[in-house]
């Protein structure tokens, strides 16, 4: 239970993407990941769900700063013109 | 004019999203509409095939593609060259022209059913083989001498995405089950198609309203042509089901189809296919605009086609 | 006793409430199913409204809001003064009771099936009418000389909150359509409506469980006018409806709408134009002990009350 | 081959699950397919119950629930000691197959209508009764020896947890109402039952196509056990309705009760009562290999079994 | 692809403010939010979302200290008295 | 609307567990929580909520590092073996 330094890298971006950036992310070393709904405003416009392939996803992985590192650089070249993408980090401590 | 109550639930959520009502349909209600209307279809369709020989539609279902194909060649110069539109944004908005809509032809279906006409019901079919080569003949357009399709992706997304899936997997069992084996069916998925539909059409209306605006941003050409092309695309299928020997309701219903534009499959398709092209785009115009047309104008336009094509060729 | 199988529902979700079972409804379903059951309602309305000239109902539906609004003005001083309740709390409370409950109606509508009596059907345009003079009384009551009321805001959430707006769309669709334009929707919105009426009974019932908790922390008086104030404005509505000469079925109905409280728009309003009030105290009184008292023991006692009255009187 | 189009539905959903189609049921909708289903059981088994004396049954009940609480016991030694499988897996297995299947119990009823067989609908009770025992034995099974059962928090979730509720909650209902009282609802629960049962088999499908994955990897013992196992127990369910002289409809369901494995009650009750048994395996088991199993192949046969005994026993 | 300091605002209040307060915050200057649904317990009792105006909402906002630190004092100012409201701030790094 | 420095603990968690894990964590002394939904994948396997007891869910509870720590001891101890379980925290400023 001794806490371990992390960090925790939210992607918001298009629901389309799920399966595609899962792949990409477990691929890149991930150990696992969390994916929740949400919508919202950016400079791609507004983002409600209200129709198909019309809302975000939340993508959430925790890992090292060489692993988030490698993700933001994949998404970033792959994804970042054409798509809602939002990408940051933050520190945090696993408590397992 | 040939008024059907259905279309009203469509002006309801329109003004509720022009007037900021609270009203919302849940997503996962719409979801299930939608899973309901492209299986009772595609039921409907697999119960009427079963009458015919399916060797008999051959023919006819591959002059129907044939044609069908010519509409998203047309449209594609005619955005890319009078619209000055990107190459990206030409092709996709040309894949969901040339794609077809299931609720536009469910509103076919139901004047049909209130004119007494009949129609024949194996054309369903033809929902799901349209889609394919419109598709992909956006993202040919697309790629064109640039050559780093995804195919792979683009066919799956496509053949199991869930609009084609569905509406071949009903298509299948009502096939394989006949008009005996879907009686225990019939109360959910036939007696009650009416009402879903209305209930659909509502939140058609809800997300309609909302694309009306994004449309206006892009100005008056593709406002335009997105009245225009399902004119031109209906003339089309009523010249083709009239060659074939369709019988007025049919001939409407090819019509429709030809008219129709997609704003379920192929989003999500072009999405993944040709990410560069704006998705505001294609929806603002299949959906805020065309697809109200066909509705309210389209449709009953249509009918008078067919009847009029048939009582001077008869 | 008139037993109703539907209300029984409501009792399996009262009890797997306080028993803490794991049942739920979704949040979407629940949202699917009170659309479903206001459209429902409207429709049937308004096919009833159009077999009138809907001026003749213009000096009753007048007399009905008039009388109606004395409910919210009577309760106000009674839950201020006698309650020794805050202004901003007794105001929203008496705008709850004031304004009315679409299930309560439609659980009254369900006993005159059963008892197979008729009534005015147009009635349910004053489901409509009755909502918003009692949410604008409670807005003025609890801003009385404080003036700062954000009018905009408040009528814009009564008139296109989606109680009232799919009331209202649902009247005007039934009354454009007629009922012969409706009958291909009957299927879905009038076969089932007691069907889903009893799954949405099964929720309230999960829901008004949780509520009556939070009313016993607030003592005995609330609970007491939660089953006073029903009964005094079903006595209104009686004499209102046998003095305007409605059948017996009419006059049972009015005084229901009376005497019914609402916890679906009134909340949601008060919550934007008063929101000092507590909600949990409007909303235990009206939907934990008000919506049940109505149902079990209001409902036959309004009936017979109509009886009465149409005996003595006749 | 006794052939049933709802079947189907489940093929659909599997080859989109296989396929990776991005078709999917959203959670509400499956919650609320799941509560229409066991209310609409619960209602018919009641109605059924009201036509008989309830003593009766007893005697019957009694039987059927001691004969059927050899299931596990006879699991749980062949998982131990054939499989080598922990006691904790072990025990939790046997429960989910001593315990028993709606959906698979629906497809059984829809067979009978389609084969114009009667049934005893107090059978109904018997999926209430049988799933009780079936836990509790898991959990004894799984603790022996080692006494720190959650046994209050066990019963609650049983007793109380969403499937045994409503069930017995329909029931109750459909026995105070019967047969007159429940008409108005016929519309609802009835007509579109099969229909309902359609689309959850599609969603059971996608599902399933995931758990055979999953059972891949633990080997062919357990493929192998789940497939014997319903053929054991619908014996014993067969020999058992037939020493009750049931119909041959009535005892066709016994087996099929005996035989078809739970996957809604028993793995949320296991994960909260054994949670150091892996649910994959359970519900790969029961939900991946029986219920396919059992709605192909097991069905057809358990009916023919019933046929054959009341020949050869007549 | 330099990481960019920043604050994230999370703000857990109301359903039915949500129209409300997503006017605010884009007057005062936000260049984007996103929203998810909550549910949960705070002094003002618990939210299940089992009710209308029932549930909580999670709004995010993602900018400078500057435009939190408005954010945080109208709603402070308009919305802390009468609704259920929580707040919070944590360092993020964009990864754009 | 001085800033207070606190932690938020955030638990990734099978759904199963909500009501007990509720009733741990407030009689561990938490003045609050917040729930979402979620699906994941992680050492326990894929969780997309796709059957019942099937999903995850975020449980968040803000308080400072002695309630945190009870938590995370608690929760440890009793469901780490058996269930999906993922905690961390993170630094975050209360603004209200
Ligand atoms: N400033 C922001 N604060 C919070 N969320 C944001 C912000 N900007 C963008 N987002 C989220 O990220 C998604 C994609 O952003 P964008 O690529 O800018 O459209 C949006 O739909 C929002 O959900
Ligand atoms: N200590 C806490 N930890 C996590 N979430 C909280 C906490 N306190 C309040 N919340 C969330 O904030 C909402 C509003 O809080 P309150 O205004 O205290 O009722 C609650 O419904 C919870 O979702
Ligand atoms: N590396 C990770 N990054 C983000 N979320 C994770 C990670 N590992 C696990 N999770 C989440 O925590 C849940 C339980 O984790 P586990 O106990 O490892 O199966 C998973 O279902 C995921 O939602
Ligand atoms: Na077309
Ligand atoms: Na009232
Ligand atoms: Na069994």
């Amino acid at each position: 239970m001794t806490a371990q330094a992390m960090l925790l890298l939210t992607i918001l971006t298009e629901e389309v993407l799920e399966d595609i950036l899962i792949k990409e992310i477990m691929a890149l070393g991930a150990k696992g990941y969390t994916i929740s709904e949400a919508r919202g405003r950016g400079t791609h416009g507004l983002r409600t769900g209200k129709w198909s392939a019309g809302g975000n996803i939340r993508i959430e992985v925790i890992g090292d700063a060489a692993l988030c590192g490698r993700i933001v650089e994949r998404l970033h070249a792959n994804y970042e013109r054409d798509y809602g993408l939002l990408m940051f980090t933050s520190a945090v401590e696993i408590q397992n | 004019m040939n008024f059907e109550p259905v279309v009203l639930f469509f002006v309801l959520g329109v003004i509720a999203g022009l007037l900021r009502s609270d009203l919302k349909i849940p997503g996962s209600i719409y979801e299930a509409l939608s899973i309901f209307i492209l299986l009772a279809i595609g039921l409907k369709g697999g119960v009427e095939l079963a009458k015919h020989q399916v060797g008999d539609l051959l023919v006819d279902g591959l002059i129907i593609v044939l044609i069908g194909a010519v509409i998203p060649l047309v449209a594609f110069p005619v955005l890319r060259l009078l619209g000055r539109m990107s190459r990206a944004d030409s092709a996709s908005i040309a894949a969901h022209y040339g794609s077809v809509s299931v609720v536009t032809f469910s509103v076919g279906i139901t004047l049909l059913g209130k004119e007494l006409l009949d129609f024949e019901g194996y054309l369903i079919v033809y929902l799901v083989l349209l889609e394919i080569p419109a598709l992909m003949i956006g993202v040919i357009l697309a790629r064109h001498g640039q050559g780093q399709v995804r195919w792979g992706k683009l066919l799956h997304e496509v053949f199991f995405g869930k609009s084609i899936y569905l509406l071949a997997g009903g298509l299948l069992i009502g096939f394989v089950a006949g008009s005996e084996g879907i009686k225990p069916l019939d109360k959910l998925f036939f007696d009650l198609f009416k009402g879903v539909l209305a209930l659909f059409l509502l939140e058609m209306g809800l997300v309609a309203s909302s694309r009306i605006a994004a449309l206006r941003e892009y100005g008056a050409f593709l406002a335009g042509f997105a009245v225009v092309m399902p004119l031109f695309s209906a003339t089309l299928g009523t010249f083709t089901g009239w060659m074939l020997g369709l019988s007025v309701g049919g001939t409407f219903l090819l019509a429709t189809l030809y008219a129709s534009a997609s704003y379920i499959a192929a989003p999500a398709a072009m999405r993944i296919a040709v990410p560069e092209a704006n998705p505001a785009l294609s929806i603002g115009a299949s959906l805020g605009m065309t697809f109200p047309f066909n509705i309210f104008v389209g449709i009953p336009v249509y009918l008078w086609m067919a009847k009029t094509i048939h009582a001077s060729g008869g």
